[in-house]
Parts: C-alpha cells; structure tokens; sequence
C-alpha cells in the first residue's frame, strides 16, 4: 500500500486537521467529527446535514458552505459515521427550523442516519430524511437492499441547498431533494481497485484489459468484468443503462456530471465527457450544466462516474444560486 | 449467565475480533467495503474501555452498556445491528443472574432486533444465517436443561456452520447484494463476526 | 496501460471537444489548439498567454478566463505547444495592450515560445515573456537546463492575471508574474509513475516500498529514490528543501498549494496540507491562502507536489481578486 | 547533393523514425517524459506530407521546407533544434546542386544552429554528441576529396559512435539533465535519432 498518510489509523484524523487549516470558512470538531459552517446557520433557515464514509472526498466536507450543507458527518474510511455525530452536527446547525439528513443509500448509512433522526427527535429537533439512491447498476427491489446512493448526492446537496437559502421551510427543501434524487441516475466503471489504509491491499484484482462494470464508491467490485473498451463504448454503456431507467426526450434539459473515482486523470475525464456530449446532442437532449472533475471519488480508484438528472427550470435556476464551499463555488 | 460472565464474555469477543481483525476485514474486502474487522475491532475496544471500571447491578445493564457503545463507535451496517441486539438481549436480563432457558429468550430478543432493523431474512446471506441457527440450537439445548456451557457449545458449532453456509448463497441485503450473483462463493463477513460471538460465550461459560 | 481513452493518439483531441462542451466560458479552436475567453479580451487589457505539453489539466487550459488567461496552448502529451499555436493565440487574444506569455522553464517550451515572441513580434505585437521556475528539487545553475516550472505557475496566472484585468500595463504585469516566480518555490514526490498514452508503460518502476523524491512533472523519474516514509516526514524534506532556497521568517505570509500529481486521494492531500500547516505554524509563518486539490498534474502519478510562495500584501490582495475560471474561481 | 537526393534522404529519415518511434520513445522514458520517438514522427509524418507535390528549385528550398514543418508540427525540444537546423542547413544550399565540400559547410550551419538556440555544448548529452563528430568525419571525408556516399557513410559511423558514447555521460541540458547523477547509463534519445539522420543520408547516397 502506498499512501501519503502517517498511519492508518490516522488518517481521518489528520486529514479533519488539514480541512480545518486549509478552510476558514469550516468550523471542523475534530473531537466529535463534524464539519460546519464557520458562520452558523442563519436563524430560521433549514439546515442541511449529509455525511457518510470517508474516502469520497471532497463529498461531503468539500460541500459545507453557503448555498449548500450545513454540516457534514464524516465517519471513517468507507464506514458509516455513528448516530452521536449526527446529533452533534444537527443540535448545531438546526436554526430553528428544521434539520434535512440526505443519507446515501447503503444499510450503514440508513440505519446510523435513522437512529441520529429518532435522537434528534428526542431532543426536539424537527427532522426530515431524504434518500440518495442513484446507481442504476444495482436494480432496484424490494428484496434488497436497493440501489446505492452515488453522483447525485451532489446534485441533491447543491439544489436543495440553494432552496434553504432561499429560505424554503423544511418540508419543501426535503420535497426538492427526493425531486432532484427521482430525476438522477448514476453509472461507474472502474480501471483499477481501492486500497483502503486499514486493509492495505486492493479490493480485487483486475488484469491490464480488464474493468470492472458497475461498480460504486466503496471498492466492491462491479455487476461485472469486462475486457476494457475504448472510452466511446464505455460512456454508450453507461448511458445505455441511465436513459433505460430514466429515459430524456428530445428537448429535455440535463445536468451532467462525469466525474473521476479518485486516480483518473482530468484528461481522461474531459475524453469521457466529450462522448458524453456527443450521445446526448444526437437525442437532442440539451447539457444545461456539467461538472466535470472528482468530486465523488472512493480513493485511490481509476475509473469513472456519469450522472445525469433531468432538470427543470426550478431546478435549473437552483443549480445557478450562489454556492460558496470548497469544492463548488460560484455567484459567491 | 451472570455479571461477572458477561463480562468475561464481552472482553473474549474482543479478544476474538483483534485476532481476526484481519480475516474480517478480508472477507469484507471480497464483497464488501474491507472494513469489517476494523469495525468491529473498534467498537469492541471502545466496549472494553467503557466496561472498565462499570459495575453494573444487572446482567443487562452491562450488555446495553455494550451495545451502547457498538452503536456510538462502530459505524456502517454492523454498529446498529450488533449494538441494537446486545441492547435488547440486555434489557430482557434485568436481574443479576438468567437461566439458561432466560438468556435464551434474551438472545432471541437480539435476533428480533437484528431482523427489525435490517429487514434481512434467513438466507440473505448476512450475520442473520448464522445468528438464527445459534439461537435455535441454543433454545433446544436450554429446553432440554442443558447449563449454559453446553448450550453455548451447541449454538457455537450451529454459529460456524450458519457462517459456512453463506458461502454459497447469494446477498440480497448488505453491500454483498450490489454484487449479485458475483457475491455467490464468498463466506459473509457478518455471519463469520456472529460465530466468533458465539465461540466466545462457549469458551467463556466452558472455562467457568 | 489502462486508460478512458479512444485511441492514444485522439487523447488530445478528444479532450479539447470535451472541454469546448463543458464549458461555454471558453472557446476551444480545435483546429490551431488554442483555448481562450468565449468573452474576448477587453480593449485595452493586457493578455495572459500560456500553454505547454498535455496531461497537466487543469493547467493551463483550466485558467482561462476572467482574472486569470486570456489564452492557453496544449500541446500533445508532455510535448510542448509549436510556435504557431502560440502565434495564433496571441493574434486572438491581443487587446492592443500586448501579450504575456508565461512559459515554465523547459527546453522545449522555452525554444518554442521563443520563436513564437519572435513571430508575434514580426507581426507587430508587443510581448513580454515570464520564464517559471519554481522546482528546488533542481539546483539552478548556468551550465544546466535550470531549474522546472511547476506548481508556481499556478500562482503567477492567477497574481499576474487578476492584475491585468485591473489595467496594469504590459511592464507592470509582467514584472508582477516575475516577481511572484521569484517567490515561489516547489517541491514534489511521487509514489507511483505516469504512463503517456503514446509510450504506453509506466515512465519508471517503484516498488511497493519507494518513492521517487524531487520529481518534476513530466513523469521522469526524480532526484533519489528513498523508501517511503511518512506524511510527516516527506513533508520535511520537501519544506527543508524550499525554505532552504527561499526562507521565510516569523510573521511572513505565504500562500501554499499542495497539489496532487493526478492519482493522489483528496483525503490524502489534505493529510499533507496539515503537515505543512504545522510546519509552518511552528514558524509563525502564517498561510494566508491555500489550495489543495489536483491543479497540475502528471497524467495518473501518485504524489503531491507542494508549493510556497513568499506573499507580500499586493500579492494577497491580487489573489483575492475575483476569478473565474473551470479550474478556480471566486468573487464573479 | 540534389533536389532528389534531398527529397529522397528526408523520406529516408521518415522510413527510419517511423521504424525506431518505440525504441526513441523508449530511450526518451528512461531519461525524458518518454516522446521523443512520438515527436519525431509526427514531425516528419509531417514533413512527407508538406513535400508531396513540391518541386523546389534548390536543395535549400527543400531543406528549409523540412525544417519549417518540423518547427510547426514537433513541438518539445526537438522540433526548434531539428527544425532550426534543416533551415538552416538549407539556407546554405541556394542552388540546385551542392558538392561534398559545399554540403558540409551547409551541415556546420545545421550544428551551429542547434547550439546557438540549446546553449548546449559537447559532452552535455545531447544530440550534439552525435552531430559534432558526424559533421567532423564527414568534413574530413570531403576536404580529402571523397564522394558525398563515403563521407556521408563515415558520418553516420561517427553519429553512431557518438551516439553510444553519451551512455556513460551526464547530462548537463535538456530534460535528463533533472536526473543529475542518474542520468549516466542510458544513452540520450536525441543522440539516437541525430545518428539515424546521418545513417539515412549515407544509405540513401549509397544506393543512389
Ligand atoms: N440488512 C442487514 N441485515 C443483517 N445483517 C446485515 C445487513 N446488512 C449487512 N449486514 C451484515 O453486516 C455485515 C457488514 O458489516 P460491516 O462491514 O461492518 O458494515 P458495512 O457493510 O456498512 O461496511 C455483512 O457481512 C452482513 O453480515
Ligand atoms: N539544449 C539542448 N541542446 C541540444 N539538444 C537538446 C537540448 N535539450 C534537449 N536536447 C535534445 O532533445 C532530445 C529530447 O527531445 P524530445 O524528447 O523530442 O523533446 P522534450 O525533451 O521536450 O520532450 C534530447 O534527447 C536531447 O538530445
Ligand atoms: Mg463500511
Ligand atoms: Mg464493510
Ligand atoms: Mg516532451
Ligand atoms: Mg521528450
């Protein structure tokens, strides 16, 4: 394992250390490990509170600021934060008017977010969950555990984001974000395996011509192995299974995100997109907004995320609302 | 089961967890996320320092204590689940002492909390597969009038062939799950942390 | 090699489509390969030029716009821009103030750019030329090539460029990007080697326990290779080595990147940012502004880089200035 | 020297780089960022392209021309060296035909150029170490009367030599010159197809 870490178990640690160095405008509780706000909340906005496994940076810390989270439960590597961060982080940044949790579908996540909403509860606050669940590569069931929340975590924190700065109760800010997550759907492939600090070995191992179709964020590997194609075929793959389940009409507006999974050269990511492009220009399906960059990343991994979301004009203006956090700034 | 074996059964599980930390962990990183044996390695270190010290009246106020603790430190999927069902098993053994027909009905309470939380059914190949035979085996020996030990002993082996006999199922709840069929001739990290409990309390309730 | 690519030789292509698709700011002639503002330059303002091989994105094509480059010319992989380019990007961009071009100190880039100014100038444009060498991993001297230009680049477009969109003449601007070259220092480390899409193999070999200590951008192996050592510990070396050739006192004010080479994990970046924040903490050096995140890489390397630059008050006030920009961007 | 023998030798060189593209590249990965056979064939790819069709009127126009496209389609460092030098090779031959003696002189303002524009010097580790003996032998062939193939067949033997010789070398310009003391060993990419150039010329005097 190679790593630019002191030791394993320190990581999260130092890393919460270096976000509170590097940013003046977090507050970062290294102790209990929760990141808000330097201004706080404004008095009667809803607060917005994310979090989960760490590995996915910037998501979720490189999301607090204006227009975006409130706080941000980082948990450790890959691991679902505990119900005490999340009570911490909501007793802190509620305003009075009520908390949103915007969970990533996975068990850990759902079931340490539901026990921080029935303590939260407890306490008094007002609580709303919202949750995240993208991926297409995983098809959705009553049986399982459902698909996993991925990409469109983003695009959830930044539109209902803007609503609560709009001053949207708490009711409509959850409406919006369930809204943006029903319009959004995810796909990855990944050329490489993560190596986690604490299991120091990559999650599978994969030839020079091959990569793993399907995967998520936390170095499971894929529905499948496939000999690796040229990125065109890749990029009409994922597409394939992002429009079969939430197909664009012709004049539709989309926001789309192809973003890196952690070692994948922005070069690389710029290839992708242009396939993008390409795909949707022929349904004449228009990219109203794009992101293309890391942004939710599971380590040290080589491949690729496409996220698209079929935009309203709500959501569209949302998308152009001030944000000012250390992964996504603008108007601010 | 008493204070004072409880107890003994706590630290062994911790115990159990730093020796198989990684063997968790890597079963974990063929289906799952790789963090099993860490998880569950600090939520039983974190049990160990908060136990330190404690005397509690009753048998359960030390496993809600534990199970307290699991949910405050451990994370992901496991924290709940463990933690919910050591706070159930607790809070069914409200005296200083439980019978072996007793301490049954309190595991049994775990399972419960284990199903109701997760939403997972025998077969899904998670802790659940081998929970469920543990318990079984356990009750069937407690009615019977077997002592605690021998009751232990037959839910450990029921425990480690439950886990044996995920390998070949398919997920369907549990990161496991994403991989579909792929997750088919792997062993549940889950079901192999819930034998290495039941190990414990056999060899804790046998060395007694 | 492993890559989200369509052929080697279209990488480059490819890219500038998708970065023309992303991002209306820009206007990409992926003819000539030049980038530069969708707005155009101001009558008036001096424009910033730069370019240089590709697989350092986002640099240089990422900081075109507002406050930053008015042009960027990408060259292929690793290989600088020719003269033409350059020639027909200042044509494009010259607002009647003249043309800065900023070029970090390579051979290739130097000689390219040269004849480029040469052109320009046979054309009756005014152009100044900023040489960038921040790397102290490289002693300068007068018999060797010099020292690289790496991270600082960064720093003189953004310093530089916020200057001329205040209308600062051509002297004033490109004295400024020169003085903030002659404060700034870099120092990088890598844990794994890039592979080019042409050559197809990685540049070096490193085993699971080393690393390569004074690397340059360019995927070439690095001064020395040591076995790798702790987050705390590579960052001593890398500051030993630029506080050496640069000291910085009690009560000076620096602006720092640690930047990722390209495969490096935020979470990993972020650990290293706290290292240098302590370092220099115990300095009573005060890090006025930072970046961390990947600004100029190196294809797929693993490792960071790590930049300081000595800033006095002009400096940060320019650096504050608004942006916008793919790669940076605040205040616009 | 002629327009055709102009024509054919730079074709020549195409035929050779677009042969050793992986081998220069290779030589350019040890040392460099691992391009220089890539740069140089799309250079002269280039150059095959800009003369098709071309009839110039003077070995010189021919050359110059070569040199131009090299310096518009190379890029790195090569192109200004290699570029700079056919121009100004060519600038020397402004007739349609040129002796050994004249083609030598012409070859020196090739050199000239490449040291002007690197500022590098022999023994830097460079392409110069192949040129400045090349141009020596071919000079001493030509001032001794021998024909344009022997003492263009004594270059390339020279180019070759010095080529190998700047394995042991440090570098002192260019990118291998970052490497310092681990530069030594590996034999310089520009060497390598500076001796390719010069084999290319004396194959092609040969078989005319
Ligand atoms: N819904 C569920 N019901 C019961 N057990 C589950 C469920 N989901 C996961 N598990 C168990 O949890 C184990 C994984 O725990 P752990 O790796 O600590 O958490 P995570 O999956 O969040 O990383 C699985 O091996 C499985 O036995
Ligand atoms: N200053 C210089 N003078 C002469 N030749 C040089 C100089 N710098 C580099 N070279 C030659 O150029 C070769 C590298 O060319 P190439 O790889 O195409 O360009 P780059 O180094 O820009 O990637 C070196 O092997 C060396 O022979
Ligand atoms: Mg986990
Ligand atoms: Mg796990
Ligand atoms: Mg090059
Ligand atoms: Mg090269």
């Amino acid at each position: 394992m190679k790593k630019l870490i002191n030791a394993p178990e320190a990581v999260l640690a130092d890393a919460l250390s270096g976000v509170a160095a590097a940013h003046s405008g977090l507050n970062v509780d290294t102790e209990n490990k929760v990141i808000t706000r330097t201004a706080g909340t404004r008095a009667g906005k809803v607060a917005l509170l994310s979090g989960g496994g760490s590995g996915h940076e910037p998501l979720h810390g490189g999301f607090v600021g204006l227009g975006m989270l409130d706080a941000a439960c980082p948990g450790e590597v890959f691991t679902s934060p505990v119900p005490g961060q999340m009570l911490t982080a909501a007793q802190a940044v509620d305003g009075g008017a009520g908390v949103v949790f915007i969970v990533k579908n996975y068990t850990g996540d759902v079931l340490n977010f539901q026990m921080a909403a029935e303590l939260a509860a407890e306490e008094g606050l007002s609580v709303e969950t919202v949750l995240v669940d993208d991926d297409v590569a995983v098809r959705d069931s009553t049986y399982t555990a459902g698909r996993r929340g991925t990409g469109a975590t983003v695009f959830v924190e930044k539109i209902a984001g803007a609503l609560a700065e709009q001053g949207a109760d708490l009711a409509a800010v959850a409406e919006m974000a369930k809204r943006v997550n029903a319009s959004s759907r995810s796909f990855a492939v990944a050329l490489t395996a993560c190596t986690t600090p604490a299991s120091g070995k990559p999650g599978f191992d994969l030839s020079e011509h091959e990569m793993e179709v399907g995967v998520g964020i936390h170095g499971e590997p894929g529905r499948r192995r496939e000999k690796l194609r040229p990125a065109k075929e890749i990029v009409a793959t994922a597409l394939d299974a992002i429009l079969d389940d939430q197909p664009l009409a012709a004049g539709d507006d989309a926001i789309v995100m192809v973003n890196g999974l952690g070692a994948t050269p922005l070069i690389e990511l710029y290839v992708v997109f242009n396939e993008v492009a390409q795909v949707l220009a022929a349904k004449n399906v228009t990219i109203a907004r794009s992101l293309v960059g890391n942004y939710v990343t599971s380590l040290d991994m080589a491949g690729v995320s496409i996220t698209v979301c079929k935009a309203d004009a709500d959501m569209l203006a949302l998308w152009d609302a001030p944000v000012n956090t250390p992964a996504l700034r603008w108007g601010a | 089961m008493d204070i004072d074996l409880a107890r003994a059964w706590v630290q062994a599980i911790a115990t159990a967890v730093d020796q198989h930390k990684d063997q968790l962990t890597q079963l974990d990183s063929a289906i799952g996320d790789a963090d099993h044996g860490v998880n569950m390695h600090r939520g039983f270190s974190a049990v160990t320092t908060a136990l330190e010290g404690v005397e509690p009246d009753t048998v359960g106020a030390l496993l809600v204590k534990a199970g307290t603790t699991l949910i405050s430190s451990v994370g992901g999927a496991s924290g709940p689940l463990y933690g919910g069902a050591f706070r159930a098993i607790g809070k069914m053994l409200d005296a200083p002492k439980a019978t072996p027909g007793e301490f049954a009905h309190a595991l049994a309470a775990g399972l419960d909390s284990i199903k109701k939380l997760g939403a997972a059914s025998p077969g899904d190949k998670t802790m659940i597969d081998a929970y469920a035979p543990a318990l079984a085996s356990f009750q069937q020996q407690a009615d019977a009038g077997a002592d605690l030990a021998a009751a232990a002993l037959a839910a450990a082996d029921a425990a480690e062939d439950g886990m044996r006999a995920t390998t070949p199922l398919q997920a369907r709840k549990g990161r496991a799950s994403y991989l579909g069929a792929r997750s088919v001739g792997h062993q549940d990290p889950g079901a192999a942390s819930t034998a290495l409990i039941f190990r414990a309390l056999a060899e804790t309730a046998v060395a007694r």
